[in-house]
């Protein structure tokens, strides 16, 4: 793997960009492979990083029915954060953050993680109640949380309408300095160019349509491009969960709908900081490149169609002016949607199936990306060891039988 | 003993008006005449949701006795009489506008299987007349007001900027929209905002007791 | 002043009468009535209206419509600036105020200018391959990355202009007003169909606008203005000129922004500047052109270069001549008519350079005539000048178009290049409703493949390159659309349009990019050169879509409207695939960009949300209540009296009502009228206890479970009659109740017998509660027997209270003696004004949802929302014994799963801190031990925390793991890293015992 | 923004109606003889398909009837309206 620095650039720059080497290959399948991760996202390539990286295991193969990156890897908002409710899922969120602190240097690709905090916004004395909670209960588990007034709003957000005569007035928020945004097609193509240099076979363009179990076991998947035998399979296939659970006979706790965003047109920077409201509907951040990325809602119907409809926009938008006067005259310049994997407890679902040796990374939903790091590594850890992490034990698709669920519905209530 | 007693028109106290607290708000403007929309707020009348079944032919039968006509049971369709008027709802649900009705209803359906629940003091009419009517609530509403379904003498429910709505075009092709009493304000605020860009005369009816 | 040194003397649909003024980076200059803000800057001889996004190069305007990717400017001063605007969008008004972006400190000079010169660091993607050591430097780098991207800048004040919204329907929808456009109208129109034609532009003519195409042997123009006032005749049929339809949806459904006043300097008073159209047609018709292609050549982003039938555009529609001598560069046939047409404006054709083997016959004649010499098999290899174009050299290429033979060729001096790649049909909207765009070789471009909505796509979108069959085509599209949508035509149609003859076309040759020296733009707003696209191609990032987003490819505000095309040619070569096995990229909404104030539209500050107000509202203002939002509702939070605060008003409140008499305005309750022979058996399933056995006349407290067996709401329930119920349900979760009720009753249980009606807004509640509330009622209701033999605690009463006809629940919130007065909506005010004067001897107080929370609490009844969060069973809360074991009901069986039975979940107790006086922060965690430090797991949290004046101290309810067995412990409470003793009572502080009977 | 046909009221916006996900789930009566997976299986579990998707809606704003819907998951095309208790529609493929 070449290494990449300033220097490389200077190097090449010489050489007009004409040697530079492949980010990752792009190979053939070969007929079998110890361990098949399903799904060439951030979270499958994460897996199979780790798989190699710490547990070494090098013969793997990423099947990726489109383009690495191509799911709601490449579609979302980016915030990244760690503070939910419970300590299980605060557990997993802060493994994930602790890695992304320290991402761009373990893979030498710029992700760029941008620590720039993101901010809950609470309107009524009910929502402060709940915020608050959840503050106490991140303070107690050690995931940085603080509450901020008006005043300190006002700082750290310019923009943001604090006038107290509004419909639904700003009453204050919780801060987690520690979150932020990262470039979310880096960390796809950082962790495939990782992976790729470790040994593991990146395949684009092969689609799995099925799997090979016999007497319960796997004993390989069928795919686009062929069969290929292995007896390990982890499926993180996100929107399309079910469709291969059902490949394999088994049911998920999952409904797929389309989650929409948007960007505006580039401006200058006016927004600092990431805020999202779950009364006043919407959350916004700028990138680097100068949009605003707004996460909209999702439509309340199921669908595989990548999609979404308008009103969902138009709310999500009214809400924005609402909290952003400034930017009524901006423009949008494009909205998309992902099919995200809705979970009953809003929590996700690291498990082990009752197909020996199929293992499913799901139900991330709409918040999952910044779990990307934390969730690879784990699931890498229970598909190597056949058993879960303590992490991600609490996890289990056992928790929907015995109803030990995580109720995350506050904190993923906006949706990303 | 516990039988509802309740007759709102037996005291007539004087009532509450839902829009009352906008009066000094809204425009007065009595030419109404170059105006290309009128919005009134109609005074409190009585009314009745009335429930009960399409095929059950006691009930309908019932309704025919106590209210002069029959009860609409094609969608969206509307029927009146000389005391009553009757607008399909749903499948088992009616308006009926008019008189108090209850009494007579409740002795005529007594035996079949039927709801009879007050709503006069629940709701708030909002009429919408002239030549931009349609214009204005089609900034509101996603209902085709110029389709079949919308021609005068029809009703419909739907929504009018995210609120309920009932919507009953008499056949002048002005537009009556109840809606709940609690979202009186906003639905009054909205449409004279809507409104606007046509010169839009509000008029609130001397309807209740506190102006 | 700047004369208008560009104008010509004659032509163009512009109003020479009128002078209007502007100022473009503070210079005055002056066009008319009909320019676009770019055609009046070329009026002026302006060249360089910008800087580029990465490199900050100069750059001119390229193109005459929406395809400009160059000519973005900051519009307006003030609450109404408006950045990234298209110059080419921007109708001419007097007083215009236009500036460039992207430059510091002026556009002439600017420093960014810097990074053309560094730009061999700045491949494609670079910066993921940099700034990461040291690590903690990354936020300073980034702080420089973004103040260097973005283009315009935003406006510091709020907007003052309206925007509204509309919903319309159609039988046929005609999205574009060229003449494939109008012909489909005119033909819908006549079968009597609701007919909607939509142009972006102020003016319909589409393609006719701007070049001189003849229809029944007149101008153009003249048939589309017959047809213009013909269609404006007709009832059915609605023009909207100005109008972009920016997306298409599922089932038919388009949005569409109109600019209402965009064209003025403001708008008219009440009027909005833009309008948002969401419609549903039951056909569309997409007569939406086709869109020119630039050239990829090296320096191909000189000011001065521009698209060939662009620069016809601003010739013939605005009398502006942008150059004097110009070169034209084509590949397809359409630039000849546009070189005639320069021609004949006068400027100076210095050679017609043809990348094909030979030019096509038709129009050899009137270029002799015109004097043009066309250089066929040649291209031009090089673009000279910086500012402006000043010459170009016109040399040979090898067969594959790969290689410059014998030198960069001939040296011509221009100031205008004028090119031509190709057209792209404009098939945004139809990729958009879901169909497939299928790859035509013939004509380099992508096509409509089978439609999977209602839609038709005729005229240049549809492949159809010739005037005749844009009009044939386009008037039977229209009259099948309206056939299809159930409108057949009458009598006869009108006369079938002729159009002028003109030359038989010549397939274009695509040739992806010109070999040359320098950067050759692709995407000139992203500032993507063909080399950024080969080195990603060369780094694995194979797919298309990983180019676009390595590269940026496509993602500027212009969403690479003429680039993509080009984008993709070169990405196939370089991996030597065909097109169609590379794909385009997704379009995707909006066509152009829109703005969030139309996007908002109307509902937005007062008007963002209802407040439901209680018919006593107006009361509650007047006596100086604060009020707390609930839902959608606006509540009385407490009612300080002058020169109290929240704590010293609420602990008011709730002494009155222990110790005489309170009312409270409990109108937002949820209400439902639940009737039918079933009812009984109905409740009996929704909720956890048993209601068969409750007496008429009777009421009862209820819960109700999700099947995942947590409490979503309670409420008490009164029995009417014996096939009769009266329901109440949290305020919050009214909505929500009845839809569970409905779902359950007519899609699980359709044999039960029974409706479910809601009441909430027909009744006006006020509860008075007291010791005193039972002399109170005596006081107004002198003829009922109020004993508590007579009209004991849970059960109802009709009559009279004050006069006014009421159903009265002898329920409360509070613990305390409770009457709970309904009365009709109407009747809430004068039943409010008859308590509080009746109540004045027992010094009536009112109290807001503040001192009922106190209340509640001091009693230990839940609220549901907070002592619950979606996670608690019945058992948790300590109301395990209401749970009927003899029935079924909803999330009955959730209840015995092996964690809803674990003895250490959190359960339902009282805090009674250490401290008298401190209030604990609800939320805060409750922890074993007296030590906050992370990382720990609490054992629970506080779920409500007050101060009690009848208890003279502070207290808490809360939810701790095993809970029930633990009162009499000492836990901490812990928050922002102190934690506090606690003892672990019941939850239950006070008990109001026999006078609340 | 879906158009739907309400069986009663006829074609209408998405904004009337309320979507109450997966049809045909069928209520165990006898759920005390079931274990917690059965039970957990009826309450959680979901086919979730791509492709026809059978799917409950609610004219909630509108005439207030639970309905039943056949749909494309993937093209968002309406297949079929049908009543509540009514067997799911034969499908032309
Ligand atoms: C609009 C939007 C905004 C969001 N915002 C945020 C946010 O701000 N913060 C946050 O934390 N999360 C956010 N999320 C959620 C987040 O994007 C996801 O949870 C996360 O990216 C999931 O990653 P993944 O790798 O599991 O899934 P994906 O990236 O979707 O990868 C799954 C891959 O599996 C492939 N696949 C599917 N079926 C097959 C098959 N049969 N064979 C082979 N391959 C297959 C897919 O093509 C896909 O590439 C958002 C999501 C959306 C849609
Ligand atoms: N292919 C060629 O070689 C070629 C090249 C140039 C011109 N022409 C000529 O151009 C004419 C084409 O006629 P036509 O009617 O097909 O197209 P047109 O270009 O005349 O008209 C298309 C119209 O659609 C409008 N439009 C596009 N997208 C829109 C949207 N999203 N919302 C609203 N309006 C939108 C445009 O403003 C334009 O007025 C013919 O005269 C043809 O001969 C052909
Ligand atoms: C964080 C983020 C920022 C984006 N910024 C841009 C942008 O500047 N320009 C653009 O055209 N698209 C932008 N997109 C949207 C992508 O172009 C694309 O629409 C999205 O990744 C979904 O893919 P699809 O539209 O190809 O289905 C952005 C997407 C994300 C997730
Ligand atoms: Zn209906």
């Amino acid at each position: 793997m070449a290494n990449y620095s300033i220097f490389a650039l200077a190097r090449n720059a010489l050489q007009r960009h004409q040697r530079w080497p492949q980010a990752w290959r792009s190979p053939q399948p070969r007929p079998s492979y110890d361990a098949v991760i399903v799904g060439g996202g951030g979270h499958g390539l994460a897996t199979a990083y780790y798989l190699a990286k710490v547990h070494g295991m090098r013969d793997i193969a990423v099947l990726e029915k489109g383009w690495i990156g191509g799911g709601n890897t490449g579609r979302n908002t980016t915030i990244v954060r760690s503070n939910y409710l419970y300590p299980e899922s605060a557990a997993i969120y802060d493994h994930a953050l602790k890695l992304w602190e320290g991402l761009s240097q373990e893979l030498n690709f710029n992700v760029m993680f941008s620590p720039r905090g993101v901010i809950n916004l609470a309107h009524d004395p009910g929502e402060e109640r709940e915020l608050r909670r959840r503050i106490y209960a991140n303070q107690l588990a050690g995931v940085d949380a603080e509450w901020v007034g008006p005043s300190q709003l006002a700082e750290l957000c310019p923009i943001l309408n604090l006038d107290q005569n509004i419909r639904y007035p700003v009453v204050g928020g919780t801060l987690q300095r520690r979150a932020g945004v990262a470039r979310h097609d880096a960390v796809a193509w950082g962790y495939a160019r990782g992976a790729d240099s470790l040994g593991v076979d990146i395949i684009q363009n092969c689609e799995v349509t099925g799997f090979d179990i016999q007497d319960g076991r796997i004993e390989g998947v069928k795919t686009s491009l062929g069969d290929i035998r292995t007896a390990k399979v982890g499926v993180v296939a996100a929107g399309h969960s079910s469709v291969l659970a059902a490949m394999a006979g088994i049911r998920l706790p999952l409904d797929s709908h389309p989650l929409q965003a948007l960007v505006s047109e580039p401006v200058k920077p006016v927004m600092p900081t990431v805020i999202m409201s779950n009364k006043v509907h919407a959350y916004m951040s700028q990138s680097d490149k100068g949009e605003l990325v707004i996460g909209a809602g999702i439509d309340p119907y199921n669908s595989y169609a990548q999609r979404g409809s308008m009103p969902v926009i138009e709310e999500t938008i009214r809400a924005v002016v609402e909290l952003f006067p400034i930017t009524s005259r901006l423009k949008m310049m494009r909205q998309w949607a992902g099919i995200v994997d809705i979970c009953p407890d809003a929590s996700p679902i690291i498990s082990a199936t009752p197909v020996d040796g199929l293992y499913f990374n799901c139900g991330w939903g709409t918040g999952g990306f910044k779990a990307t790091p934390g969730s690879g590594h784990l699931f890498a850890h229970t598909l190597a060891k056949g058993e879960a992490h303590p992490i991600n034990a609490p996890f289990a698709l056992e928790r929907f039988y015995s109803g030990a669920l995580v109720a995350e519905h506050g904190a993923a209530a906006v949706a990303h | 003993m516990n039988q509802p007693r309740h007759d709102p028109s037996r005291h007539d106290p004087p009532r509450h008006d839902p829009l009352g607290h906008l009066a000094l708000a809204a425009k007065r403007n009595d030419n109404t005449d170059s105006a290309g929309v009128t919005m009134r707020a109609l005074p409190y009348r009585p009314s009745l949701i009335l429930r009960g079944e399409s095929d059950d032919t006691a009930f309908l039968e019932g309704c025919r006795k106590a209210l002069g006509i029959d009860v609409p049971l094609a969608p969206g369709h509307v029927a009146g009489g000389d005391d009553f008027t009757a607008l399909w709802l749903g499948p088992s649900e009616w308006l009926i506008l008019g008189r108090n009705g209850r009494d007579r209803l409740a002795e005529n359906l007594a035996g079949c299987h039927h709801a009879l629940i007050d709503n006069g003091d629940g709701q708030q009419v909002i009429a919408l007349s002239g030549a931009r009517a349609g214009a204005v609530l089609s900034k509101l509403c996603p209902l085709d007001l110029g389709g079949p379904e919308m021609d005068p003498g029809r009703c419909a429910r739907s929504v009018l900027a995210g609120i309920g709505v009932t919507i009953w075009r008499g056949d002048t092709g002005a537009f009556q929209m109840h809606v709940g009493r609690s979202f009186a304000d906003y639905a009054w605020r909205i449409i004279a905002d809507a409104g606007l860009e046509y010169g839009i005369v509000a008029i609130l009816e001397d309807a209740g007791s506190d102006r | 002043m700047s004369p208008q040194t560009h104008r010509l003397d004659t032509g163009g649909r512009i109003e020479r009468s009128e002078t209007l003024s502007f100022r473009f980076d503070g210079q005055t200059m002056q066009g008319h009535p009909g320019d676009t803000l770019a055609s009046a800057l070329l009026a002026n001889g302006v060249r360089l209206v910008g800087r580029s996004f990465k490199y900050h190069r100069p750059r001119g305007l390229m193109a005459a419509g929406g395809g400009e990717p160059n000519g973005l400017v900051r519009l307006r001063t003030g609450g109404r600036a408006e950045p990234n605007v298209r110059a080419t969008d921007v109708l001419l008004y007097d007083g215009l105020v236009a500036e460039s972006q992207n430059r510091w400190p002026s556009l002439n000079f600017d420093l960014g200018a810097l990074n053309d010169r560094l730009s061999p660091l700045f491949p494609a993607g670079f910066y993921y391959k940099t700034f990461m050591w040291p690590a903690s430097m990354w936020p300073t780098y980034e702080a420089v990355i973004r103040r260097m991207a973005g283009l315009g800048r935003a406006a510091a004040e709020a907007d003052p202009d309206r925007y509204e919204k509309q919903y319309a329907h159609c039988d046929v929808l005609v999205v574009g007003g060229g003449p494939a456009g109008l012909a489909a109208a005119l033909w819908a129109g006549r079968t009597g169909a609701r007919v909607l034609l939509v142009d972006e532009g102020a003016e319909f003519g589409g393609a006719l606008l701007g070049n001189g195409q003849t229809i029944d042997g007149a101008p153009g123009m003249d048939w589309v203005a017959a047809i213009v006032k013909n269609l404006n005749k007709a009832e059915n049929i609605r023009l909207l000129p100005r109008t972009t339809v920016t997306s298409y949806h599922d089932h038919n459904a388009l949005t569409m922004l109109e600019r209402v006043a965009d064209h003025l300097a403001a708008p008219e008073p009440d009027q909005p500047r833009q309008r948002l159209w969401q419609v549903r047609a039951k056909q569309v018709i997409l007569a939406t052109g086709a869109l020119e292609r630039p050239l990829v050549l090296a320096n191909n982003d000189r000011p001065g270069v521009m698209l060939a039938g662009s620069v016809q555009t601003y010739i013939n529609r605005y009398g502006v001549r942008p150059g004097q001598r110009a070169v034209v560069f084509t590949n397809n046939d359409s630039a000849y008519r546009a070189a005639l047409d320069l021609s004949k404006a006068g400027i100076k054709i210095a050679a017609l350079v043809d990348l094909r083997q030979t030019a096509p016959l038709g129009w050899l004649p009137d270029l002799d005539d015109a004097g043009i010499e066309v250089m066929v098999d040649r291209a031009v290899t090089a673009v000279e000048g910086r500012q402006s174009v000043t010459s170009v050299r016109i040399g040979k290429l090898n067969d594959a178009g790969t290689e410059v033979i014998g030198g960069l060729g001939r040296h011509v001096d221009c100031d205008l290049l004028c090119f031509s790649g190709g057209w792209t049909p404009s098939l945004h909207l139809l990729s958009q409703s879901g169909t497939r765009l299928l790859w035509d070789e013939g004509l380099g471009c992508f096509l409509p493949g089978p439609a999977t909505q209602a839609v038709r796509v005729v005229g240049t979108a549809g492949g159809d390159c010739s005037l005749q069959d844009c009009l044939t085509l386009g008037a039977e599209a229209g009259n099948q659309a309206a056939n299809d949508a159930g409108h057949r035509r009458r009598g006869r149609g009108p006369r079938k349009p002729v159009a002028g003859e003109e030359p038989t076309l010549s397939p274009p040759r695509p040739l992806w990019s010109i070999p040359g020296k320098g950067k050759a733009f692709v995407d000139f707003q992203s500032d993507v050169t063909a080399a950024d696209l080969r080195l990603a191609a060369r780094e694995g990032y194979r797919s298309i879509e990983h180019v676009k987003r390595y590269t940026t490819t496509g993602m500027g505000t212009d969403q690479g409207r003429t680039s993509n095309i080009n984008a993709l040619g070169i990405v196939a070569e370089a991996l030597d695939v065909a097109i169609p096995e590379v794909g385009h990229t997704t379009f995707r909404p909006p066509f152009s960009p829109v703005t969030f104030g139309a996007l908002a539209g109307r509902r937005i500050g007062t008007l963002l949300d209802p407040v439901r107000r209680t018919p006593m509202h107006s009361w509650h203002q007047a006596n100086g209540a604060a009020f707390e939002l609930v839902g959608q509702w606006h509540r009385p939070y407490y009612y300080p009296r002058p020169g109290e605060d929240m704590d010293r008003a609420v602990d008011r409140e709730v002494l009155a009502a222990r110790s005489s008499l309170a009312i409270m305005d409990a109108t937002t309750l949820g209400k439902i009228d639940i009737r039918g022979a079933d009812a009984a058996e109905f409740l009996n399933r929704v909720y956890v206890n048993g209601w068969k056995g409750l007496k008429v006349g009777g009421c009862r407290y209820g819960l109700m479970l999700g099947e995942d067996g947590m409490v979503f709401d309670d409420g008490v329930t009164a029995r009417l009659d014996e096939d009769h119920f009266h329901m109440t349900t949290t305020t919050g979760g009214a909505a929500h109740v009845l839809d569970w009720l409905e779902s359950w009753s007519q899609t699980e249980w359709p044999e039960l017998q029974l409706y479910c009606t809601s009441a909430t807004e027909q009744w006006a509640v006020a509860a008075v509660c007291g010791p005193n509330a039972r002399r109170l009622m005596a006081d107004l209701c002198p003829d009922w027997d109020l004993s508590p033999e007579a009209f004991p605690h849970m059960s109802w009463q009709d009559g009279e209270v004050a006069g006014l006809s009421a159903r009265v629940f002898r329920i409360g919130f509070t613990g305390e003696l409770s009457f709970e007065i309904n009365v009709p909506a109407g009747h809430g005010p004068a039943l409010w004004h008859a308590l509080m004067t009746a109540g004045e001897k027992y010094a009536i107080t009112p109290f807001g949802t503040e001192a009922m929370h106190v209340l509640r609490a001091e009693v230990g009844f839940i609220m549901v929302g907070q002592e619950t969060d979606g996670t608690v069973t019945p058992h948790d809360l300590g109301l395990g014994r209401m749970v009927s074991s003899k029935k079924d009901f909803l999330g009955k069986r959730s209840l015995s799963r092996s964690d809803t039975m674990r003895q250490d979940r959190p359960q339902l107790v009282g805090l009674l801190p250490e401290d008298p006086q401190l209030r604990v922060p609800e939320g805060a965690q409750l922890i074993a031990g007296a030590d906050p430090a992370p990382p720990q797991r609490g054992q629970g949290h506080v779920t409500s925390s007050y101060r009690s004046p009848n208890l003279g101290r502070t207290f808490a309810l809360g939810l701790l793991q095993g809970g029930h067995e633990r009162h009499g412990e000492t836990i901490h409470i812990a928050f922002d890293g102190s934690a506090v003793p606690a003892a672990v009572t019941a939850p239950r502080f006070l008990d109001p015992g026999e006078a609340a009977k | 923004m879906l158009q739907l046909d309400c069986p009663w009221c006829g074609s209408r916006s998405e904004e009337e109606f309320s979507c109450g996900g997966e049809g045909h789930i069928v209520r165990p009566t006898k759920s005390e003889d079931m274990d917690d997976a059965a039970w957990g299986d009826y309450v959680f579990m979901r086919s979730n398909q791509k492709g026809v998707f059978f799917e409950r809606w609610r004219h909630a704003l509108g005439c207030g009837r639970w309905f039943n819907v056949a749909r494309s998951t993937i093209s968002h095309d309406i297949l079929a309206v049908y009543r509540v208790g009514d067997a799911k529609p034969e499908l032309p493929e």
